[in-house]
């Protein structure tokens, strides 16, 4: 294992100045050495192949191409227990500092009035919420969470680059890098005195615990995510589920009379706390910026109100600002009596005159940033092309409050492993607090993100890089996995079915319903397959194959007119299955719905899932055009399809996801079957027992009706096998008596009129049966059944429309009225 | 030497003196064969030998298996398949179809005479200590009526072709033949991995053997019984022969029920439900007549149901196949099976049995010593190719042993001419090769008789080996029988 | 037409393949979960709950000796001749659907005979590092795969209900001694300041119970071990729950008895009644207060017998003139 | 000078809204040149939730909340108001402008408040040509007053008063380009510039009286809401108002209703619904001076 020598330029983490390894690195080292020789560079493609599988970006809809999303380096970054308890010290420190600031500023502006702090920096600064300032006052703005970017000075020390007030993102990455790590390489933690990350919600569910407004025993808790767009969204999900709470959109929530409900399947759900992950100035487009209407209107007035508590406040993205940095040693003193223990790194606001001379004369060699934007990059003066510099220096000139200027900084470097080698590369650490408004708690890990050369520092997490785990070593005689922290009292279970958003149970269903619409199109397909496959030579099964031909076609599978001769139907199979085709493009919905109804599924089941489909997806898209790369392709979807239903079968918690996800899986099978037969009893009756036969493949029926009836195929027991009885798990009638039981449930028996509608359609299968039954002459009855199937089939249909209807029909679009009109100063009165 | 997968898998065939089922002309199959090694070919070695291995695959996935026990443990094989199909053309089949039914008629016949009248015996045309003394005699059957006088339910004819391509009975199987269940599923592995073999050859399906045999035992159930029950007797899951017990259960469509599933009481025979009590109107059993019933025959059998044989003879429920029928398909009695079809029926075999020396009769015997280096030496009573001399290629010694044994008792051996088995071009390590071949289509008989088109093809899978069994290196092929021109 | 009724023998083959189907995932999730979640210097603690979950402390003292994870591991995955171990349980799994053969669909033996194979090759080098957790995936997605292929075509006719009975009395047995022997690792330590590292071990519970994130939905904060005891015990929709367990063996003998007029089921009936009661009539908290393990120890006795008369009125013991015969 | 006050909104809706939240700010505020004897506010059909309150400038706020399946929404504001803003101090007594924009920036105790109102919004975003055109009346040390008063007369002179001419997001570059627009415009544009010279202003928005004082003209912007600039003339003279659309000095013709940084901050009747499909906006204004309580505000 070779160590390449650290740059000069910054320190280096593992090794001091001289070479020598720093002690707290030697547990790591130890660990990696267990791998054995080579072991690291072994384990590291799978360690990217995991994240890729795994990670945030295999969420994104599509799917992510290699190298698109996070990785993770496999040499973790040690810290060593007195140092993290330092860090973790300076950072309470900043994070109680912000919240003292926020209280001055959304309440008497002391400091603006006594000039601590120039006006700029909050007048002029976009994260400061007029609406969250109301002169007579309110709650004091709490922070919840807090986040700050470090990097290690020439001297050693850390020196805090950049301070996320607004939320942390990026807590999903540090718990993603441990879990996949300690999964590809158990080893490696495997007995490492290291401080686990587990604690961590459980301390912050008790956070939320100590959050929630007074008097409020059972709070209502989301947390708001701007959508599955958002790169975040990953990490939204992730915190949704481990803290117990909703994830909802802005459209998910809505305000009646002065407080914040979810719209649920049940009606209406109060929320007491919202987790926000939107920036403060998009929550309400009633009050600010009523050009998104991301947000939720009447949010704030219901905030203010105290009907609802936001975490962080709305206002407190502006303490962002890099501005602030340099004044923050003297406000700590001014708000806290306290020296301020972690420096910034040396920034100054060109709106003080001499910063700005200092700036001016001489430019190279200085950075340049917004200075009330930290998500903002930082830009080098010199590295600028002539042109856009006058621009820079000139509107620096015009507006010196708009920009601060910081000398440049070399992160200290930390190995990492590449091409097999460990090689020195930079880093930024990201730790993250979190806090219930007065005490302060740091979660023992973070994010070490490899700065790569090309990049200048960015203020927000890029979509993609190279991190590392960060292990804060366990203190030599405390316990790794005690932590400080006081009980509260336990807070009661509380049920939460039946608390499903509308969203959610509208893509539930219609996961079921695409999962089995894949089935039903992949059954037919293969029957139709293997008649290609042995070729027809029987007039029987020449009507067989042309039964399933109408049947795919109505079924939108395949295009019946090219699909008339062999190769002309085997081009059609292949087609439908390509990525573009019917089915291809059911398989892309499913995993957008897949990956939009995360939340709902546990890790375990989104990776069952996730697996199969994608090993579907890619036999689909094989570029193979025979028989045998259909056959394979049509396995795959099969397979995907069992193991949905297996989940759903065993592993799925009864609750609203499931009684959807069932739902929608019955009524499409209800439909497709209905549909198939209406179409194999089409011709005359003496086709029939062709049509009969095939019926009973469709329905893996043909070994229980041997089981049950003699050899001789009758209309009569055939059809009452495969539609009207009930323990035939794929007769309409078995999905009649599903759905009526899942609607009785949804309904919660009170509204019973969808489940008595499951009940009519049942009734109306018994009805074509004995319709059949009673006829002197079975096979014509049966050929006449097509218009009764039909009927039924649109029946279905309908029952699914009102299902819709009644539980997910989305409210009309919202829009803002009153402030792009304004019509009332432009109407043409002279 | 091995052949490349490139060159054309037919160039180095050589079937030699034998007939040959895919390369002898035969004007009658209308192109067929020529047809079927052009795909071959097109395929080439290398996709023959893909394609056979994930059809193995696909054996062992269903578990479409036999098992062999060792002391250890049980291992399941599966029959070694090739998937070179033997072709049998519409008129050949015309005349096997008629032969085999010409067969099992005269074997009910004399089953039936035999049991009652014995008037074959009488007159001398077959000899009584034969029958009579026959281990596979039993009194319990004298004089019991079977319905339709069919004793032989299921039968497989064994039957081999010459140099010349006349097709011969070899054996007659009437007690529990079995094979059947690779017949069909043989045929589901060939649509699977070969679909473009069979591709417009219009060929006499096998799937519907199950319902055949249903109907077939719902005819011989005990009359006056409205729904009769079908049941068939497995000896269990560790019976080598499981999987095609289970197959056929299926394919019928009835129970699958082992012995401790059924009880005698009353002299009716029912089986465990989890309801309780339920009668049971047919068997088909697949338990040799000596485990049927501990109570009648081997009392130490763990298999079979006490009272069952009570039960039969109370006529309250059917058994295929009947008790008793081991002494029709007796080695020694199949000598005789020329003469028994021409004693009941009138008329002439219409498949010629092989040559055969009866060395009890004292011409055999004679003709035997005289000739034993060129023929086989069989000995009556015994199946599975224990015990056979075949005279080519036996030593010095092992020919003195054989001559000791006829001399010593020589009614229990007959003698055969070496048949040259015709042969099939068959898929090995080294490319395609000759390899010999048997037949054994199977006849299913309630009130009247049917033949499964084609049977169950053996391949002797060993170069020069005329050994079929499975138990012995055999292995099967599929068996395509084309259909009649439209007319 | 009425079709015969079901073979006593099939009605055992259905409820012991369900029964050891259920065990192959149990033992696959509790290897996970061990290996996901062992606390740093404390493996050998968490690899030998396994052990005791499973009652194999004699079993695995005589065959293996000292507790490592290797060993462990090795005990349950790579071991055929162990009688519990996974390899074990698909072969009794697969010997019962031979069994079933005539009565389950071609799809569903082609699966549980793929998936045997499948297991019955599993490699020293399968249980090494990152490998086994990928070994308890693939075992994990070939029983959801058995479950939905079950879901799919077996008929919901005597067979499915005997099926159903095996797999909810396996899972309410799992659940009651992983209850049990986790309460009791975790709870004789309880001082205050351990709290969190406990509730994180709760988290590892209810991982390995598959409720994890079920229970996070359900339990809006924090949380304290009668919660988790209630909601393994008592939820009433998680599916491994012991009182959904019980609720829907009820409802499967009910069936069985009213729609097939099995009166057998009457003992088993009354059985599992009594336990749904025991567990419904009391909160958690009155549960602990009064003895987990001794609750836990009647509720596993409790289901003993249920199997048992189950057994003695359908399978193996059944004996129909038995009464009639005595003196 | 006493008014009446009367105004009017009214929304029609195609289809029926689901759900209404509405910020109203139509209550003239309490300063000290103007009196607010009485307001009321009707609204139809009435609120099922509604709270009072005051925005970050001191504006008069009004949220509601209305039913669910209105197919209209009327408001009528009405108020009796008297004002008289004292006259502005001395235009050559102000301080030099330069004087007045160091201070702002300064912030500190007596300008903090003031500095708000330096910074670019979103209605009125910096421009070089609008500086510039500003800047033309802002020699070096001219005192500010006499420096906004001219630009203000320039505005009224240079510019046509054409409604229609612009939308609400129409930049000032543009309105100095086209030289026409409302009220509206010309205060964002003179925002833009005099904020480009370092100098607080804000957006304030109420009404003129609507019929024209005997021998006088009608003043633009009656019969509707108004706008106009507040600007900043240091700590010691404080606020003054010009309206730069009638190149008047606010005093008794104009009710104040709101200020704010531009337009966003203030407008008078804002909402966001769901539903409702197209609408039909509505809107009248009446300010006739009341002769003592001749006639009742409100209606009642």
């Amino acid at each position: 294992m070779s160590v390449a020598l650290a740059d000069k330029s910054g320190v280096d983490e593992m090794v001091d100045g001289a070479g020598r390894l720093r002690p707290h690195w030697r547990a790591v080292l130890d660990r990696i050495a267990l791998l054995g020789e080579g072991g690291l560079a072994e384990r590291a493609p799978r360690l990217d192949r995991a994240f890729e599988d795994e990670g945030m970006a295999a969420v994104l809809p599509g799917g992510a191409a290699a190298g698109q999303s996070w990785r993770c380096d496999p040499v973790p970054l040690p810290l060593a227990a007195a140092e993290f308890a330092a860090l973790e010290a300076g950072l309470a420190q900043r994070a109680r500092l912000h919240t003292a600031l926020l209280a001055d500023l959304y309440g008497p502006q002391a400091l603006l009035a006594e000039g601590a702090l120039p006006p700029a920096l909050v007048y002029a600064n976009p994260g400061f919420l007029r609406s969250c300032h109301p002169p007579q006052g309110a709650a004091a703005p709490i922070l919840h969470v807090y986040a700050a970017d470090l990097v290690r000075g020439a001297d050693g020390a850390w020196q805090v680059l950049a301070e996320r007030t607004a939320g942390a993102s990026g807590i999903g990455l540090v718990l993603e890098n441990r879990r996949i790590l300690g999964r590809v390489m158990p080893e490696l933690l495997r007995g490492a005195m290291i401080r686990p990350l587990r604690p961590v919600f459980d301390y912050w569910q008790d956070c939320l615990a100590r959050l929630t407004p007074e008097g409020r025993p059972n709070p209502g808790i989301a947390l708001l995510t701007p959508g599955t767009s958002d790169p975040m969204w990953f990490e939204h999900m992730l915190l949704a589920r481990e803290l117990g709470c909703f994830l909802v959109e802005g459209g998910d929530l809505t305000v009646r009379d002065g407080a914040v409900y979810l719209k649920t399947l049940n009606g209406l759900e109060p929320i007491d706390l919202l987790l926000r992950r939107v920036a403060g100035r998009h929550l309400d487009p009633l009050e600010e910026s009523p050009e998104r209407l991301s947000g939720v209107a009447g949010l704030l007035a219901a905030m203010r109100d105290g009907r609802l508590r936001v975490l962080n406040h709305p206002g407190s993205d502006m303490l962002e600002a890099p501005a602030f940095a340099p004044f923050l040693p003297a406000l700590c003193r001014r708000l806290l009596g306290e020296a301020l223990l972690l420096p910034p790194v040396p920034v100054r606001w060109l709106g003080e005159e001499d910063a700005r001379a200092e700036l001016l004369r001489a430019p190279e060699g200085w950075r340049v940033r917004p200075a009330l934007d930290g998500r903002a990059p930082i830009v080098a003066i010199e590295e600028l092309a002539p042109p856009k510099r006058t621009a820079l220096l000139a509107h620096i000139a015009a507006k010196p409050w708009d920009h601060v200027s910081l000398p440049p900084f070399a992160p200290s470097t930390a190995p990492c492993l590449e091409a097999g080698a460990m090689m020195p590369k930079p880093i930024i650490l990201r730790l993250f607090l979190i806090g219930d408004g007065s005490t302060w708690w740091a979660v023992p890990g973070g994010l070490a993100r490899v700065v790569d050369a090309a990049e200048r520092y960015l203020g927000r997490l890029p979509p993609r890089g190279l991190a590392k785990d960060v292990w804060v070593l366990a203190d030599e005689g405390l316990d790794a996995s005690a932590s400080p922290v006081a009980a509260p009292a336990p807070m009661p279970i509380r049920r939460r079915v039946g608390e499903l958003p509308s969203r959610v149970a509208d893509n539930m269903y219609w996961l079921g319903r695409y999962v089995e619409r894949l089935e039903n199109g992949a059954r037919l397909a293969r029957a139709a397959a293997d008649r290609l496959a042995r070729g027809t030579s029987l007039p029987r099964e020449h009507v067989e194959l042309a039964t399933l031909v109408r049947t795919l076609a109505v079924s939108g599978m395949i295009d019946r007119e090219t699909s008339a001769s062999a190769p002309g139907l085997l081009a059609s199979l292949l087609g439908t299955v390509a990525p573009n085709g019917t089915i291809g493009t059911i398989l892309a919905e499913v995993g957008r719905v897949t990956d939009i109804s995360r939340d709902r599924l546990t890790g375990e089941m989104y990776a069952v899932f996730t697996q199969s489909l994608r090993a579907a997806r890619d036999e689909a898209a094989k570029t193979g055009r025979n028989l045998d790369q259909l056959v394979h392709t049509l396995s795959a979807i099969g397979r995907f399809t069992i193991i949905v239903a297996g989940v759903a079968a065993e592993n799925m918690v009864r609750g609203g996801s499931w009684l959807f996800l069932e739902l929608g899986r019955r009524l499409e099978r209800a439909a497709a079957v209905l549909l198939v037969a209406g179409e194999a009893l089409k011709g005359p009756p003496g086709q029939v027992e062709t049509g009969l036969k095939l019926l009973l493949e469709f329905c893996d029926s043909t070994i229980t009706y041997r089981n049950r009836y003699l050899a001789q195929m009758q209309p009569a027991p055939v059809l009452d096998l495969v539609l009207a009885d009930e323990t035939n798990p794929r007769s309409p009638a078995f999905q009649f008596a599903a759905i009526r039981r899942l609607l009785t449930d949804v309904g919660g028996g009170v509204e019973t009129a969808l489940a008595d509608e499951a009940a009519a359609l049942l009734a109306r299968v018994a009805a074509l049966l004995s319709k059949v039954d009673s006829a002197p002459d079975q096979a014509s009855a049966a050929a006449s059944l097509p218009p009764d199937l039909a009927a039924l089939t649109a029946e279905v249909a309908s029952l699914s429309d009102r299902l819709s209807r009644r539980y997910f029909t989305l409210l009309p679009a919202t829009r803002t009225i009153g402030v792009f009109e304004a019509e009332d100063l432009r109407r043409g009165a002279v | 030497m091995v052949e490349s997968g490139r060159t054309n898998p037919f160039a180095a065939y050589d079937p030699g003196r034998f007939f040959c089922e895919l390369t002898a002309g035969r004007p009658d199959d209308r192109g067929a064969a020529a047809l079927l090694r052009e795909r071959i070919a097109a395929i080439g070695l290398d996709g023959l030998r893909a394609r056979a291995r994930a059809a193995e695959r696909d054996l062992i996935d269903l578990g479409i298996t036999f098992t062999v026990y060792s002391e250890a443990s049980a291992i399941d094989r599966i029959l070694p398949f090739d998937c070179i199909p033997r072709l049998i053309t519409a008129s050949e089949w015309t005349r096997i179809e008629a032969g085999v039914r010409q067969r099992v008629a005269a074997l009910n016949a004399f089953l039936h005479d035999v049991y009652h009248e014995r008037r074959i015996l009488k007159e001398g045309v077959v000899p009584a200590e034969l029958v009579l003394g026959n281990a596979n005699y039993r009194p319990e059957m004298e004089d019991f009526p079977v319905r339709f006088g069919t004793y032989v339910h299921i039968c497989g004819t064994d039957l081999v072709r010459d140099e010349k391509g006349e097709f011969r009975v070899l054996e007659d199987n009437a007690r529990t033949p079995s094979g059947v269940s690779y017949v069909v599923e043989n045929r589901h592995l060939m649509l699977r991995a070969f679909p473009d073999l069979m591709e417009g050859l219009r060929l006499r399906p096998v799937d519907d053997y199950g319902m055949r045999l249903r109907a077939a035992m719902v005819e011989i159930a005990p009359a006056g019984v409205d729904a009769p029950q079908v049941v068939l007797l497995s000896p269990g899951i560790y019976n080598s022969a499981y999987f095609e017990h289970v197959f056929l259960a299926r394919e019928m469509g009835v129970p699958l029920v082992e012995g401790a599933d059924l009880v005698v009481d009353n002299e009716r025979v029912f089986m465990r439900t989890t309801a309780g009590l339920w009668p049971v109107h047919t068997i088909y059993r697949r338990i040799g007549d000596d485990f049927l019933d501990p109570a009648v025959f081997r009392p130490e059998s763990l298999i079979g149901v006490p009272g069952l044989i009570d039960a039969w003879r109370r006529g309250n429920v059917a058994l295929a196949n009947a008790v008793g029928t081991g002494v029709a398909d007796d080695k020694a009695v199949y000598a005789y099976m020329p003469r028994i079809i021409r004693f009941y029926l009138g008329e002439d075999a219409i498949l010629p049995n092989v040559e055969t020396h009866i060395c009890r009769e004292t011409e055999g015997l004679a003709y035997t010593l005289a000739h034993l280096a060129d023929l086989v030496v069989k000995p009556v009573g015994e199946s599975g190719g224990y015990g056979i001399t075949i005279g080519p290629r036996a030593s010095a010694g092992e020919l003195a042993k054989a001559r000791a044994a006829l001399l010593a008792n020589p009614a229990n051996w007959i003698s055969q001419p070496v048949v040259s088995l015709s042969v099939g071009p068959t898929l090995t390590e080294e490319g395609l090769r000759p390899r010999h071949l048997d037949l054994r289509p199977f006849t299913v008989t309630g009130r009247e008789s049917w033949v499964l088109p084609g049977g169950l093809s053996r391949v002797a899978l060993k170069e020069g080996s005329l050994i079929v069994n499975s138990s012995q290196g055999g292995g099967s092929k599929d068996t395509w029988v084309l259909e009649e021109p439209a007319p | 037409m009425t079709a015969a009724p079901l073979l006593a023998r099939y009605a055992e083959g259905m409820f012991w393949m369900a029964r050891y189907v259920e065990r192959v995932e149990n033992l696959a999730r509790l290897i996970d979960v061990t290996q996901s979640f062992e606390s740093p210097g404390r493996e050998a603690e968490a690899w030998y709950a396994l052990v005791r979950i499973n009652a194999d402390e004699e079993n695995f003292a005589r065959r293996c000796g000292a507790v490592s994870p290797q060993a462990v591991t090795r005990f349950y995955l790579d071991d055929t001749t162990n009688p519990t171990s996974v390899p074990a349980a698909m072969e009794a799994a697969r010997t019962n659907a031979r069994t079933l053969r005539p009565l389950i669909s071609t799809e569903m033996w082609k699966q549980v005979n793929q998936f045997h194979r499948e297991v019955m090759e599993t490699a020293p080098d399968d249980l090494e590092g990152d490998a086994l957790s990928r070994l308890c995936a693939r075992l994990k997605e070939g029983i959801q795969a058995h479950t939905g292929i079950t879901e799919g075509t077996l008929f919901r006719d005597q067979g499915w209900h005997f099926y159903a009975l095996g797999r909810l009395v396996e899972r309410a047995d799992q659940t009651t001694r992983l209850l049990d022997i986790k309460y009791h690792l975790l709870v004789p330590r309880g001082r205050e300041e351990r709290r969190l590292a406990e509730l994180t071990q709760w988290g590892g519970l209810l991982r390995a119970a598959a409720g994890y994130h079920a229970f996070r939905r359900v339990a809006a904060a924090t949380f304290d071990a009668a919660d988790v005891v209630g909601f393994l015990l008592a939820d009433r929709s998680f599916p491994r729950s012991v009182l959904l367990s019980l609720h829907e063996i009820e409802h499967h003998l009910t069936t069985l008895r009213i729609r097939y007029g099995l009166h057998g089921t009457a003992d088993a009936l009354e059985r599992a009644w009594e336990t749904r009661a025991a567990i419904e009539g009391r909160s958690a908290e009155r549960i602990i207060a009064d003895g987990l393990h001794e609750f836990l120890d009647r509720v596993q006795r409790d289901l003993i017998v249920l199997a048992g008369s189950i057994g003695t009125a359908f399978f193996r013991d059944w004996r129909p003139f038995a009464e009639a015969d005595s003196p | 000078m006493r008014y009446l006050l009367r105004h009017l909104t009214a929304y029609d809706y195609a289809e029926p809204v689901d759900l209404g939240v509405h910020l109203l700010r139509l209550t003239p505020r309490t300063l000290p040149g103007q009196r607010v004897i009485r307001s009321a506010i009707r609204i139809e059909p009435g609120p099922t939730w509604a709270r009072e309150g005051h925005d970050h400038f001191g504006n008069n706020l009004l949220w509601l909340f209305l039913p669910a399946l209105q197919r209209h929404l009327r408001v009528t504001s009405e108020a009796e108001v008297e004002v008289a803003f004292p006259a502005p101090p001395e235009a050559t007594a102000t301080l030099a402008w330069e004087d007045v924009a160091a201070a702002a920036l300064q912030g500190g105790a007596a300008a903090w408040q003031a500095a708000e109102f330096l910074f670019d919004s979103p209605h009125a975003p910096a421009d070089a040509a609008v500086r510039a055109y500003a800047a033309e009346s802002f020699p070096p040390r001219r005192p500010v007053l006499a420096g906004l008063q001219e630009f203000a007369a320039r505005i009224r002179r240079d510019f046509a008063f054409r409604p229609g001419a612009t939308t609400i997001s129409t930049r000032p570059a543009t309105v100095l380009a086209q030289k026409a627009g409302v009220c509206q415009d010309f205060t964002h544009l003179m925002l833009a510039g005099v904020r480009g010279l370092g100098l607080p202003a804000r957006y304030v928005s109420g009404y003129i009286c609507t019929k024209p004082r005997p021998g006088q003209e009608r003043r633009r912007g009656a019969d509707q809401s108004h706008a106009w600039v507040g600007c900043w003339l240091g700590a010691e003279s404080g606020w003054v108002d010009l309206d730069p659309t009638n190149n008047l000095m606010v005093q008794d013709e104009h009710v104040v209703i709101a200020w704010g940084r531009d337009y966003g901050d203030i407008s008078p009747v804002r909402g966001v619904i769901t539903g409702g499909g197209g609408h039909t906006l509505s809107v009248s204004v009446d300010l006739d001076p009341s002769q003592g309580a001749r006639r009742r505000p409100g209606g009642r």
